[in-house]
């Protein structure tokens, strides 16, 4: 047993990673079930540490427009939130993802709509892939299914966010932000010193240099046609680029399970479950919901006779999936939602019934 | 193997940590675990409870709706939990302030009185090791070595000289858990 | 002489044992008990009822409202 | 004297019963909570105005969010900090009903500050309630903006410290500068004396609804013994020597009349 | 020449429908392309006419949720703003659909992402299909193509709105609000008398019935997925019976162009100089865009060639054509976007290009 | 005569000329508006102060959206009403830096009120400027919250009813209240004099960021005359009979030093 | 028959009226017509324009990017417009205040000189009725007797009594106008 | 004796005409053009340059900051 690993809930992890990534700032407003995240930045102290700024806005509107202000700034810095909060949102990001911003955001997903419960659940997937928010933009999402990856996701979500000048948002659910697994950190990293900051931040306008402005704005429609242009480049490379997913026994499968963070986990179970009844099940789990796996799921579909998209939502990766599939097989969808996490066994039953039955 | 368990009391009856040190134990064993709380406002004033997995498997749903094994520690948490105790499995219970006691037939009950004997050591906060061991002595997942390596894992290191009197409690739990219930093996 | 008696009834079911009675009490009628109702909760009883004047006190601090109230004036013969 | 007892405990000689505009769910909060408390003064006192048929209440996001299955009118329930904008247009769509908003401090003094703030400047003529408790209690017990300095909550785990995060603000002294409020108080229910003076100040704020006044603003000093982590009596005692001096109780802004 | 029609830019044009439809009230905060419809009302003095309430908000945040408070009071309320202010109203919009309360927005849009430009566009098409908020749930979306429709469609999305007990989205864009028409009004409504107000709402609990609650609260997981699934039925319900949509020349298309609201108007011309060419063009426009009409469109697939989804944005409403055509024949896409408007010609040519030159 | 007057004009002999800080993109705002010389009193004064290298400026959406043209200085555009939002993070990640908003009375006073508050009671070492006009500029002229009891706008166009709309809110004289406020002013910029009170009290917002006190906020009473409908020249003298009379120039709160 | 239409100069000199004044004629002519502003915040201080059609069919796009005619009424308008005239198209201006007067040999370019004969007139708003006198003598789209109805109609009842006035300024317009290039009919 | 003159230079291209120079200098110095610029503004101008004392009123009001003012002193004889 290695004694590196230790104990924490998804959100604990994913706080102490940003710390360890040298993440500057973090803004939030505590939401069920993901205050844990606020809590362990302050209870840890990090401005000792590394000088991260951690600091609790009245708002989620004022969190999100203090990552624009920050990442304005050439900050590398992060908000989390739940559904409703990440609602409130929706303009900053929008502005956010206009202005070319790196950020991170995190979701950490409850039963909707409205108030809804505090329960896991996935169905803030439209919002997060298709642009909760006014206009042709798109984050790239990350959904991690463990407390390992809730951690391993912040630096990469950084990257990639610097990468592409974008938000970048970490759509996790309530079960892995509260659930404690065993998770192992890497070591710390510094944070960027005032000359490692990129050149396009607003960090004061040198003699040498024009001046910085960060902006969402052109009203000449022409420009911001050809900056809009500029962006769908950008998601086109992203697509070509970033699609990471993971594969669990479909060399064989002749049903295709897919299915992200924790369902997929549960279908993990659900695809042994099927193979001991005799039933060649396989998993493909999307690890980024945006650029969607489109290929690899097409690529499949010549493979599999169907699929079943499991969701803890009503349906709304599944119209991912049938893009992907373009009519070649059938696509259904299995639900369970509101708050409520389905079984395997219930994931079986339903692959019986809507798949095979068919 | 995998054992799945609920803990379940009221809050401050130390259900979670109990859960945590279990993990802890199981992590030093080499296995895969989770705990998984309940959450939010229903907490207050209500019941606490935390699900378990230890297994040789990666673990797939942290939130489960049975169980192998049930260590309850309050009325309200025997009326939720003993209906979802697997056929087969293990029902633990401190009978202090139970009603209703289990009624099952199709399961392996088994009572420890745990709050009683903790306030007869003095040692109020040492109930949930108590419990702890008694179940241990019933299902012994995890060696009692990495019970405490775990114990010591998941306390802060200024409670570490707490240990002794936590290993005591395991032991007491071991020695006083007693049988309701066992089913025939089959 | 007319002497002003009071009674209270706590719904010990609904009780939350909070003691803000307890302390409310100006004539220290109310104590909790060691019994626990059935959400785990020891509740407040009258261990002193003589000494209750039926100020509504208790019953008005009693977040959960759980304390009914009665007064009654009783003639009294002075001894 | 049992006799005597028994003799007492009969219907005609009740002088406090609960009210029965509370309903008889058993309340959520934990124990020694002053919503409970303020809860239950509110439904008494729309007892005794006999306007039942014409409120309607507007729950929180916050541990109050229940408020509708205790006091027994038609209610909403709010997005966190929204109570005033929906007291706003039910009040201008029903002038002739009573609508009254219930807050804690998160609530109306972080997130919906800019409702709050501007339901007041207007003078919308309707009743608000605003529980102070210092604290986030409802989501586990993080900072407010009322938190008191030095206090530790879960998000200051080190004690506020003021030259980050700002003095505590006194929103309901904000509130009193604004035209649009007539009638401002701030009140406590943890001891019967306060609970006593808390209900008159509730009267009038509903009454100065009634006679079309503008904004009648209640504040109420509370306690969450959950988020302070200590049992009610000790809260209440802290609530006492520590909040009471930095909020103290009586009226902000009172109408000449 | 009917003396009966009046000149009226969009925008003022569903400010009187909604003064003529009996509205109780509307609520709302300035915002370019759309101002001119708080502009119309307040100098229409309706107060007056019929006693609605038109109230000036303190921000879209504060407009959403007077809409969700008086709609709680039964009352027809409504708001219009453009996409920014949108995007600040998901929470409350999310809210309002987990409250099952009947409003109506209008979503004048405009270039995004960000604060973007304020020429016209349909880039705010996920945001208003999908959910921009959190959860399952659907607005039932109209799109009106012309001044005419700006004024019918306002009384139709609240009939909508209280057979649903859901919110109506009516999405429109710059063009569409700005432009004058011809346009014609039904005659004056009368509000609804208060014996006339739904029995749910919060008009006062009278002592013969239950107090009403308005409220999207569940924490229960099973309660709150239970009302889920009645939600989806309720959309599934809509997509039953609610689906509009308007066919120009698909009898013999060979081709068939897809296109909503201003598009759709300029596709129009695109099919008659199509046609003029010789290439058999036809139209299909959406005027419901959720429920979309998927089966209208399913059917055409089996006779026409291939498909363009023609939208002033970077390609929204084209997932929507190619689920509904499930791979039966190519769908492609042609946007201008960011504010700017795409000509007949063009649409012709992409035609070409997109379609025939394949 | 002629002689002489060229004779005066050369280099040597200047004694006003456009600061640098200014690029020399003509300003869009309309003639005679205010925010074009509040522009100017801003760029003169990072410019004597030396200090552009260090300076970040928040441009808010409204009329002076644009300000990134003109103050050349990095800039930030933000989303409307959260300038404060964005300086709280930029500072607090960068404290070295010299931090200024600049808003409308749109953006700040109704929009964006609960970040006006909350950053004004942190006490974040930032320099805000708020132009008051009284109406929504740039979107045409629409009622403000701080526009006039009975002014004519287009969402008033029978005048500001204040028993509907509430009175016109002085949100300088709140967030002067607040305790992170160190100094709060309200200037004007229609006449030489004016400008150069504005001129000093923008050059003191600025060193008390220097020496770390908290907010300053420079409220400038302006004229829109698009809005007002108005001519310049009238436009400034309505601002004085009308505007002035109701937002009192002067210091609001200044420092004990 | 379809016209798309330009008209352009500087706020306040009546753009925006003219084009619905023309659109309110097309409507009492049995006309489909529409009108679509430039909007915003680079109104101010800068241009107004107005894109308008009138057509016997039902109008597609309300924005256009190249006109049948354009009407023109300063510099920054005639940068902006003169290339956008459909070859064979119609250019009107006001020569008052232009430096750069057209220059295209593939359009047929009239003259006006309307404010001049405004302020003659006594009567500077009229520029925009003199200007559209003008541009119908030169594309008699409307009978004069639907622009009479279209102007009552357009105008608010309290200003019917300007009728005779604005009637005055078309006939005015209709006479002045003058030929400046006009291409050889095919 | 030494007397102070001043002069301004306006650029006339960027002069948006809205005469709050004129009505700010001391001396009636400013008029407006009858002329307007590329943007149809009639732009300001000294219409009486002898009264300028360089006092920069006009300058420090300009709005748009399209004024440059000169200052000079120039010795003159008592006559
Ligand atoms: C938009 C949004 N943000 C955050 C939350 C989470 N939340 C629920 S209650 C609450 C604060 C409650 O504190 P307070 O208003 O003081 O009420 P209390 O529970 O103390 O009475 C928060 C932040 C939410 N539900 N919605
Ligand atoms: C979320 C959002 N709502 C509304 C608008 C539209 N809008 C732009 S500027 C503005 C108000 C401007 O007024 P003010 O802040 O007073 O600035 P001014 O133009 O008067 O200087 C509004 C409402 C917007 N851009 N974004
Ligand atoms: S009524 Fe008064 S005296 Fe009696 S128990 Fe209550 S507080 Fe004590
Ligand atoms: S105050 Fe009420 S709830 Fe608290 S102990 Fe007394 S009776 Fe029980
Ligand atoms: S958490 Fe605090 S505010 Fe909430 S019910 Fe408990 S004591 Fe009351
Ligand atoms: S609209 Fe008003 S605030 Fe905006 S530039 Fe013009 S005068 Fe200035
Ligand atoms: S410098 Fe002074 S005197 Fe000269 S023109 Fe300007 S204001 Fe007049
Ligand atoms: S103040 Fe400036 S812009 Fe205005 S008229 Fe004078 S020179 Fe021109
Ligand atoms: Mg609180
Ligand atoms: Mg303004």
């Amino acid at each position: 047993m290695d004694e590196d690993f230790v104990l924490m809930k998804g959100n604990e992890a994913l706080a102490e990673a940003a710390i360890r990534a040298g993440v500057d700032g973090y803004f939030g407003y505590p939401i069920t079930p993901q205050s844990e995240v606020m809590e362990y930045l302050t209870a840890a102290r990090p401005w000792e540490r590394t000088g991260m700024v951690v600091f609790q806005a009245e708002s989620e509107v004022a969190a999100i427009n203090m990552l624009y202000g920050g990442a304005g700034a050439g900050k590398r810095v992060m908000t989390s939130s739940s559904s409703p909060g990440i609602s409130l949102m929706q303009e900053g990001i929008s502005y956010i993802a206009g202005a070319e911003l790196p950020v991170v955001i995190v979701n950490i997903v409850r039963g909707g709509p409205g108030l809804g419960t505090i329960q896991p659940a996935q169905s803030d997937y439209f919002q997060a892939t298709k642009g909760g928010g006014h206009g042709d933009y798109h984050l790239l999402v990350l959904a991690p299914s463990s407390v390992q990856e809730m951690a391993d996701f912040v630096e990469l979500a950084f990257d990639l966010a610097f990468k592409y000048r974008n938000p970048v948002m970490i759509l996790s659910d309530g079960a892995i932000g509260q659930m404690m697994e065993k998770v192992k950190f890497k070591p710390q990293k510094p944070r960027w010193r005032d000359d490692e900051l990129p050149e396009w931040a607003t960090t004061g306008k040198k003699p040498d240099r024009e001046r910085n402005i960060i902006t969402s704005l052109d009203l000449d429609p022409y420009r911001q046609e050809r900056f809009n242009r500029h962006l769908q480049e950008k998601y086109r490379k992203m697509r070509e680029e970033e699609v990471r997913f993971e594969t669990f026994q479909t060399e064989d499968a002749e049903y295709l399970l897919v299915a992200y963070g924790t369902s997929a986990r549960i279908c993990q179970k659900a695809v042994q479950l099927a193979r001991e009844e005799g039933i060649r099940a396989g998993l493909l789990r999307p690890i980024t919901l945006y650029p969607f796996p489109e290929k690899e799921i097409a690529a499949l579909a010549g493979r599999v006779k169907a699929m079943l998209s499991v969701e803890m939502s009503a349906g709304q990766m599944v119209e991912d999936v049938r893009l992907a599939v373009n009519g070649r097989v059938p696509v259904e969808h299995f639900g369970r939602f509101g708050g409520v996490v389905p079984s395997p066994e219930e994931i079986v039953e339903a692959l019986k019934q809507k798949l095979i039955n068919d | 193997m995998t054992e799945e368990i609920i803990i379940a009391g009221f809050g401050g009856q130390g259900v979670l940590s109990m859960g945590k040190i279990l993990c802890y134990s199981g992590v030093m064993q080499g296995k895969e675990v989770s705990w998984m709380p309940s959450y939010g406002p229903e907490m207050r004033g209500g019941t606490a409870n935390v699900t378990v997995i230890i297994s040789d498997e990666r673990i797939s749903s942290p939130i489960l709706n049975a169980f192998d094994s049930a260590i309850i520690l309050n009325q309200q948490s025997m009326d939720k939990f003993e209906p979802k105790v697997k056929p087969g499995g293990v029902l633990l219970y401190d009978p202090n302030g139970i009603t209703r006691h289990p009624e099952r037939r199709d399961i392996n009950i088994y009572r420890c009185n745990g709050a009683e004997e903790a306030a007869r050591m003095g040692a109020i906060r040492s109930f949930n090791m108590i419990m702890l061991g008694a179940f241990l002595k019933i299902k012994p997942i995890v060696e009692l070595e990495n019970v405490l390596k775990g114990l010591k894992k998941s306390l802060p290191e200024r409670y570490h000289h707490l240990i002794p009197q936590n290993e005591e409690a395991i032991h007491r739990g071991m020695e006083i858990v007693e049988e309701v219930y066992v089913m025939e093996k089959a | 002489m007319a002497k002003v008696k009071g009674a209270i009834v706590v719904d010990t079911e609904r009780c939350k044992g909070c003691e803000l009675c307890v302390i409310s009490c100006p004539t220290n009628v109310i104590a909790m008990s060691r019994k626990v109702n059935s959400k785990g909760y020891h509740y407040a009883y009258m261990a002193n009822p003589d000494a209750c004047n039926g100020c509504t006190n208790c019953a008005i601090v009693c977040p959960d409202g759980v304390i009914t109230v009665y007064r009654k004036k009783i003639e009294t013969t002075e001894v | 004297m049992a006799e005597e007892k028994l003799n007492i405990i009969s219907e005609e000689n009740v002088v406090y019963k609960k009210t029965k505009v509370l309903t008889d769910k058993p309340m959520h909060y934990c124990p020694g909570c002053g919503h409970s408390t303020l809860h239950r003064i509110i439904a008494e006192v729309i007892e005794e105005m006999g306007i039942q048929d014409k409120t309607i209440g507007i729950a929180p996001v916050g541990c109050a969010v229940f408020m509708y299955d205790y006091i027994d009118v038609d209610s909403q329930e709010a997005a966190h900090g929204r109570a005033p904008a929906l007291a706003t247009a039910i009040k201008r769509l029903m002038p002739d009903r009573y609508v009254f908003t219930y807050q804690g401090d998160g609530d109306l003094a972080a997130i919906g500050t800019a409702e709050t703030i501007h339901v007041c400047n207007r003078g919308e003529n309707i009743t608000m309630f605003f529980v102070n408790n210092g604290i986030y209690g409802m989501t586990g017990g993080q900072m407010a903006p009322t938190t008191l300095t030095g206090m530790r909550t879960s998000t200051t785990p080190y004690g506020r410290d003021d030259s980050l995060m700002g003095h505590p603000i006194k929103i309901t002294d904000l509130v009193a500068q604004l035209p649009g409020t007539y009638y401002v108080t701030r009140q406590a229910v943890h001891t019967p004396a306060y609970v006593r003076r808390t209900k008159k100040a509730v009267r009038k704020a509903f009454e100065y609804q009634m006679r079309g006044k503008g904004v009648s603003f209640v504040e109420v000093v509370s306690n969450c013994n959950s988020g302070w982590k200590m049992p009610p009596v000790q809260a209440v005692k802290w609530l006492d020597e520590n909040m009471l001096p930095y909020y103290p109780l009586g009226d902000i802004k009172v109408p000449e009349e």
